[in-house]
């Protein structure tokens, strides 16, 4: 090719290349928000774990069955709050993914389009009340309401907070299970009306496989709120430290533990409030597993239409 | 000029208006501070702004020894980590007690059989030890009906449950874990409230402001006395011990050289005595007031407690040891 | 029709397959409505007496039937402010630059993972950051600042993800008409792309500054005040320069954290307050999501491409 | 084209279905107008006409697709034979008349299920659960569809995997798989390459032999290729019918002429 | 083929740009297989070709629309005259390719914006500001575009509340206002209907007074109405190139012959 000089017309305006180049370097340096917020968070966190990990070794973090840091008997279990915060999760799950997915297929397949274009606003409103106000919603109005079925139920118990934890995330994952359908083309479904199927069938056989990676990420997303959420178990389950995944009994999350010793009596740099950025260690790999699980699913089952 | 070594957010050198008194810590103390805070803005027209935070004592203490505190609200006195984190960045303080907080211990109002309770007995309910094995009411004691008790208690990160500890079981933060533990004692309450079998304790406004759902228990002190039933009475007489714990503020010598801090303190003494019983804790007698606050002016810095934790400590004995400073 | 009677029975019971699904659908969506109006209720019930003029201009009070929650929603607005200011402009330039510039190459794949995996960190963890980074190492104290970034950080994610399907929502035509005409990437963006997808994105700042508002734990972990009886300076004056950033270094309170002060108080009336204060931020965010929606359609109106 | 001797009189042919005095609305929008048609029984009708004349809204009447869309509404009868029902009649279940008239869509549509699945598709859904009756099926559909070869050793794989070319088999051979009366292509081999489309006229060609088929092209080289009868179609108007070589080279009427030399509009 | 009777040696004309040996990729994909091309000055060129075959990879080589997309690579050269550069060459700024050759596309893609600011673009990115130019030009291309007077009262009005048709005219007018030497069409009409066609053909025969275009159309029709010179394609390979009626009607290449009578594949 040849390299001879271009004539003026044709060549390199020099100011507005230099412009686009800055214009470029500036939004790069915003996208590395977002990787020095991430690198942030694992600073703090490890930073302040290898504090606490100096002094409590990390075979009896991982392995023991007590958690109760702050007593004169230190025990150091993580496994206790991580049950708390799994049967609650679990919990809320079991009711999100039912009623969201549910929820998703009949306003994507079944529902006029008035209905949905109520419904859905109606849904995202309820993804954005307080936690808090659900926290005490599960303590003074769900558990009472329990023990009406069940009087031993006691006050404070993972039931209740994971119940209202599920129906505080069904928004989430009806609303972006409802996108990823929606986002199916329509000429996948007519395939399969076209052969005979009913609605259901459809729904279930073509869009559903088809949407799959987007339920994915929203039931990613919803275990990550579930594991991450603080003030419903903070405030409705009790902060018994307790190795259990017994739904009515009363467990400690390790959400609930950091928001209520962040905000207690202790001196700061002793053990017992380091253990807070150990937890919240924990807490953060735990979402972080969850989350490339996600990422690897979402990317192996792209969907080509 | 006298701010400058105080970086109280918002605080602005040039105008005295705009000055902030940074108070944060301790949630048991706050409402007593918030009381007069609220009066002292009031009675100010707004000229010397005060904010309260609830950090937790720990909290409070933490940035309090970052010297971005003037006050910290604390429910226990300083200990030793915390000293160190003061000394290391040169802040000194006053150490004041403001009042006294009655831990209550109660049961459900419907629970016939209990109505006083020993130390003994609540060592054995609350004992690490009891953990698993001791889980009846007639273990504690054969008169009492064969029925599992549920324990309701302040969380673990909490003064309350350093000092109920304390004096009941003898060693700091030595409890079982069995029970429900709460930073929010009005979750408590309704715990208490709506179990037959429990037992509880907590900060006497709790019970104080919840009477219909709750009965207290009469305290007895040592073998063979007479239950003591928490009041502003037998606080301040000392007769309900070990159960009854001061409460302090620490003013930082920066702060307490500044003029609208000293005015603020001042209103604090003058009115702690109403304000403390509004809020339903037990202020010390007037003369102990005057001899904390002449502390102040004297002076004199530290604190009495040498970074250990404390117990039953009767007014009567808070003033002797404040009056070796 | 003549199709034989098996199969008629097979089709018969399919559509009846559909109809226990469309009964199965809106029982969720009833579950999802009730929920929401019982929580509605609820703190109607316990707050409504507590709403009058006085309680959104009175500061907060040890007296109940006196507290209001002027420094709440003053503090509250005013970190909302930062927040947008910091998340808007950062998200939306990352969505842009990983959506028209960002090469597809492994630091692309790596920030990409990295927002997916922050969408999913939960709040607590944020508060932890904030905490060590901006009250400790910047030394920005619990200050209204601190918790707009914090808070910009939460929602970052969720803006950035907004944006970036907003954009991807306008069609490759409309670029390449752009490009055909001469434009340079830039103006191809801030001339077509970013005009066009504001509904999108205008959605996603709303619905992530709805989320923030609720927020409790990170601000309780980084240490709001919670008496406080006067408002940040105001940001304009009446002496030059007449602009006053002193407001981002005061203290402050925000609803969230009024309302999980009230609710710890002994006396019951502050219980009342509790509710009519949850009650004024459930309808603070349904007027956000409103807008939201309002926007939405408004705006999508002019683009039908 | 390819029939040219022996070419009789359509009138004595036997009729597979018939639209009669068919309107079609889009809300307001009349889409078709008073159209009269006569599919013939195992011939291949081709509907030809230029962009938005109404083709494929015409072809979609006939599995009753309209139904799925709000706002749409049938006025007239398309009957089917030899039953002799009016497939549009609200009594007429849609589901059924869909099981028994199959469609084959513009753009290769497989579900993102395997090979064997999508063509298995249309059994399961009747009701069909042995494996050893779906597996003979499948082979057969897909022998039928000149799939087979270059499947077989993959039929588990996703369908997705597959090229635009066989895809497009695929979803022939998943409507062949239930059998049904009358295929209905829609523009099949748009979204093809020559090759591509070759292989499926081709086997448009072996079809003809067992089942009535109608399809709808812009291409009319291809409607020439394939077709018995052709259909010409403006503007929701049927303009002309009869067959193809009729059509094609000796049209009765001007505008069929100017559309099919290229100098219409 | 209706300027049959002045027909003179394609070598006497004056060049506006020439194809030399161009190769395309797409990533491994070779799509264009060593192009040899001219394109005469004030003359419509068309291209023809199924689909696949390259055409509008061709196209978008003139102003660089490949540059947009990671993984294409040209080799060869395309020579724009009288300035004699190949606007391939890494020294080109494609910015400025872009600003002398205008491309109107397959679908209408007018922006969501007003009538008068989409045919304005163009001259905002230039930098012009002035009020007053801005509506001189955009009127003038209006007029050129054969829109003026549908829509001179409607300005304001959002582009996307025209028809079809209109809107393809726009997209023309946009392409105009910058006075380009070159008009690249892709398929201008295969979205509208027959007479918004016919209005654009129209357009393209007064357009080719002042300046040279090249259109690659899938309809055959359409090439020989509007092109003086056509050029068929086939897998990547130019087969034949020629006065639109040479190609037509005396092609060189049985290829090109069965194309055009409608028998390839
Ligand atoms: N869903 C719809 N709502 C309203 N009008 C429609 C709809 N679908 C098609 N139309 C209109 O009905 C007419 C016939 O459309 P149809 O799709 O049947 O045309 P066609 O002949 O298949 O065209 P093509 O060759 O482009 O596929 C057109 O004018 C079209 O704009
Ligand atoms: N982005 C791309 N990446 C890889 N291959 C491509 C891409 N775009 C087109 N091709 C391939 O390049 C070849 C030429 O495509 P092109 O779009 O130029 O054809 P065309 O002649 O314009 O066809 P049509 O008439 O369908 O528009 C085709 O085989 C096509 O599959
Ligand atoms: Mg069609
Ligand atoms: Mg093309």
């Amino acid at each position: 090719m040849s390299q001879a000089p271009i004539a003026g017309r044709l060549a390199y305006r020099r100011s507005r290349h230099i412009r686009e180049q800055i214009i470029e370097w500036l939004l790069l340096s915003s996208a590395l928000v977002a990787v020095a917020t991430t690198v942030g968070i694992v600073f703090i966190l490890v930073k302040e774990s290898l504090v606490f990990f100096g002094q409590v070794s990390i075979i009896d973090f991982l392995t023991d069955s007590q958690w109760t840091p702050l007593f004169s008997d230190p025990h150091f279990g993580i496994w206790v709050l991580l049950s708390g915060t799994l049967t609650s999760s679990a919990i809320a799950l079991c009711v999100a993914i039912p009623v969201g997915t549910t929820l998703a297929i009949y306003l994507s397949e079944f529902a006029s389009a008035r209905v949905r274009e109520t419904a859905k606003p109606i849904l995202e409103l309820l993804a954005g009340i307080p936690t808090i106000v659900f926290g005490y919603f599960a303590l003074f109005f769900v558990t009472p309401l329990l023990k009406i079925i069940y009087p031993e139920l006691p006050g404070f118990n993972l039931l209740s907070a994971g119940l209202v934890m599920g129906v505080m995330i069904v928004p989430y994952i009806s609303s972006i299970s409802e996108d990823a359908m929606r986002a199916v083309p329509m000429s996948l479904r007519e395939g399969a009306y076209a052969m005979g199927a009913t609605r259901l069938q459809v729904a279930l056989n073509v869009v559903v496989p088809a949407a799959f990676s987007g339920l994915a990420a929203a039931y990613i997303l919803g275990i990550s709120r579930a594991v991450g959420e603080t003030m419903i178990v903070a405030v409705a389950a009790g902060m018994q430290p307790n190795l259990t995944f017994n739904p009515t009994d009363q467990a400690a999350t390790i959400t609930a533990y950091i928001v209520q010793v962040a905000k207690g009596d202790l001196p700061h740099g002793s053990v017992g409030y380091q253990t807070i950025f150990a937890a919240g260690l924990t807490l953060f790999l735990l979402t972080l597993v969850f989350n490339l699980m996600g990422y690897f699913l979402r990317k192996r089952f792209r969907e080509e239409y | 000029g006298q701010q400058s070594d105080s970086p109280t957010p918002g605080a602005s050198p040039s105008a005295p208006t705009n000055t902030v008194i940074g108070i944060d810590g301790s949630s048991t103390v706050y409402p007593i501070t918030e009381a007069i805070a609220e009066e002292f803005q009031l009675a100010n027209q707004g000229k010397v702004k005060v904010t309260v935070g609830v950090s937790g004592t720990g909290g409070g203490f933490k940035k309090f020894c970052r010297g971005e505190l003037d006050i910290a609200n604390a429910s226990r006195p300083i200990q030793k980590l915390e000293m160190d984190a003061c000394a290391q960045a040169g802040v000194k303080y006053f150490e004041l007690p403001v009042a006294y907080d009655a831990l209550t211990v109660v049961v459900n109002p419907q629970n016939e059989f209990l109505s006083t309770i020993t130390i003994e007995q609540l060592k054995q309910i609350w004992a690490p030890e009891s953990q698993g094995t001791i889980t009846r009411w007639n273990q504690i004691d054969p008169s009492w009906p064969d029925a599992e008790f549920k324990l309701y208690g302040a969380g673990s990160d909490s003064g309350t449950f350093d000092y109920f500890t304390e004096a009941v079981v003898g060693k700091a933060k030595a409890s079982r874990g069995d029970y429900t533990a709460s930073e929010d004692d009005n979750t408590l309450v309704q715990g208490v409230s709506q179990d037959l079998n429990a037992l509880g304790y907590f900060g006497y406004a709790y019970f104080a402001e919840n009477q219909a759902k709750l009965k207290a228990l009469a305290v007895v002190p040592v073998a063979g006395g007479a239950g003591v039933l928490p009041s502003e009475e037998t606080v301040i007489n000392g007769s309900y011990t070990p159960l009854a714990r001061p409460m302090f503020i620490y003013v930082s010598d920066k702060a307490a050289a500044r003029a609208e801090v000293r005015q603020f303190l001042n209103f604090y003494f003058e009115n702690i005595a109403t304000l403390a019983a509004e809020v339903r804790y037990v202020p010390l007698p007037p003369e102990a007031y005057l001899t904390i606050k002449k502390h102040l002016d004297d002076n004199k810095m530290g604190t009495v407690f040498g970074g250990e934790p404390a117990t039953a400590i009767t007014i009567e004995e808070l003033l002797r040891r404040e009056a070796s400073l | 029709m003549s199709v034989s009677e098996g199969l008629r029975a097979t089709i018969t019971r399919a559509k009846r397959n559909d109809l226990i699904f469309v009964g199965l659908g809106i029982a969720a969506l009833l579950f999802a409505a009730s929920t929401f109006v019982a929580l509605f209720l609820d703190m109607v019930g316990d707050g409504m007496s507590r709403l009058n003029p006085g309680f959104f201009t009175e500061f907060a009070s040890r007296r109940a039937e006196r507290a209001g929650i002027l420094a709440a929603w003053v503090g509250t607005f005013a970190v909302m402010i930062v927040t947008a200011l910091v998340a808007v402009p950062i998200g939306v330039a990352s969505g842009i630059y990983l959506e028209e510039y960002a090469p597809k190459n492994k630091m692309t794949a790596l920030i990409e993972i990295n927002i997916n995996n922050l969408a999913g960190v939960p709040s607590i963890v944020y508060g932890l950051l904030a905490l060590g980074l901006f009250v400790h190492t910047f030394g920005l104290g619990a200050s209204v600042q601190t918790a707009g970034l914090t808070l910009a950080l939460l929602i970052l994610p969720v803006v950035i993800v907004a944006t970036r399907e907003a954009i991807r929502a306008v069609p490759g035509s409309i670029r390449e008409a752009a490009y055909a005409l001469g434009a340079t990437r830039w103006q191809m963006v801030s001339d077509h792309v970013l005009p066009y997808s504001m509904p999108g994105i205008l959605t996603g700042v709303i619905i992530g500054l709805s989320r923030a508002i609720g927020e409790t734990a990170p601000i309780v972990t980084i240490g709001a005040v919670t008496f406080i009886a006067f408002l940040p300076p105001a940001p304009v004056t009446s002496s030059p320069p007449f602009l006053n950033f002193d407001w981002l270094s005061s203290p402050f309170t925000a609803m969230p954290i009024q309302i999980f002060n009230w609710t710890s108080r002994p006396e019951e009336a502050f219980q009342a307050n509790a509710s009519a204060a949850a009650l004024v931020l459930v309808v603070m965010t349904l007027l956000m999501n409103a807008i939201a929606i309002w926007l939405r359609y408004r705006l999508r109106r002019n683009l039908n491409w | 084209m390819n029939d040219e001797q022996k070419k009789p009189d359509p009138s004595t042919l036997e009729k597979k279905a018939a639209a009669l005095a068919l309107n079609f609305f889009y809300g307001q929008k009349q889409a078709l107008k008073n159209i009269n048609l006569p599919i013939y029984d195992r011939k291949v009708t081709a509907l030809i006409g230029p962009s938005g004349c109404g083709k494929s809204t015409f072809l979609r009447c006939f599995n009753r697709m309209h139904d799925l869309y709000p706002g749409t509404r049938y006025e007239g009868q398309i009957r089917l034979y030899p039953d002799d029902v009016n497939l549009l009649d609200k009594a007429v279940d849609p589901i059924e008349v869909r099981m028994r008239l199959s469609m084959v869509f513009q753009k290769p549509n497989p579900f993102p299920k395997s090979i064997f699945e999508n063509v298995a598709y249309g059994l399961r859904i009747r009701g069909e659960k042995r494996r050893s009756v779906l597996m003979d099926k499948v082979e057969e559909a897909l022998k039928n569809a000149a799939l087979w070869n270059e499947v077989k050793d993959r039929l588990d794989e996703l369908a997705t995997t597959l090229s635009g070319g066989q895809q497009q088999r695929l979803c022939i051979a998943r409507s062949l798989a239930s059998e049904p009366e009358l295929l209905l292509f829609d523009e099949p081999t748009s979204a093809l390459d020559p090759i591509a489309t070759a292989s499926i006229e081709e086997l448009i060609h072996q079809l003809r032999e067992k089942i009535t088929i109608l399809i709808v092209t812009h291409n009319m080289q291809q409607a020439a290729r394939v077709s018995d009868f052709t259909a010409y179609m403006y503007l929701g108007d049927l303009i002309e019918f009869g067959w193809t070589d009729d059509v094609f080279f000796r049209p009765k009427e001007k505008q069929t002429e100017d559309y099919i030399t290229g100098r219409f509009g």
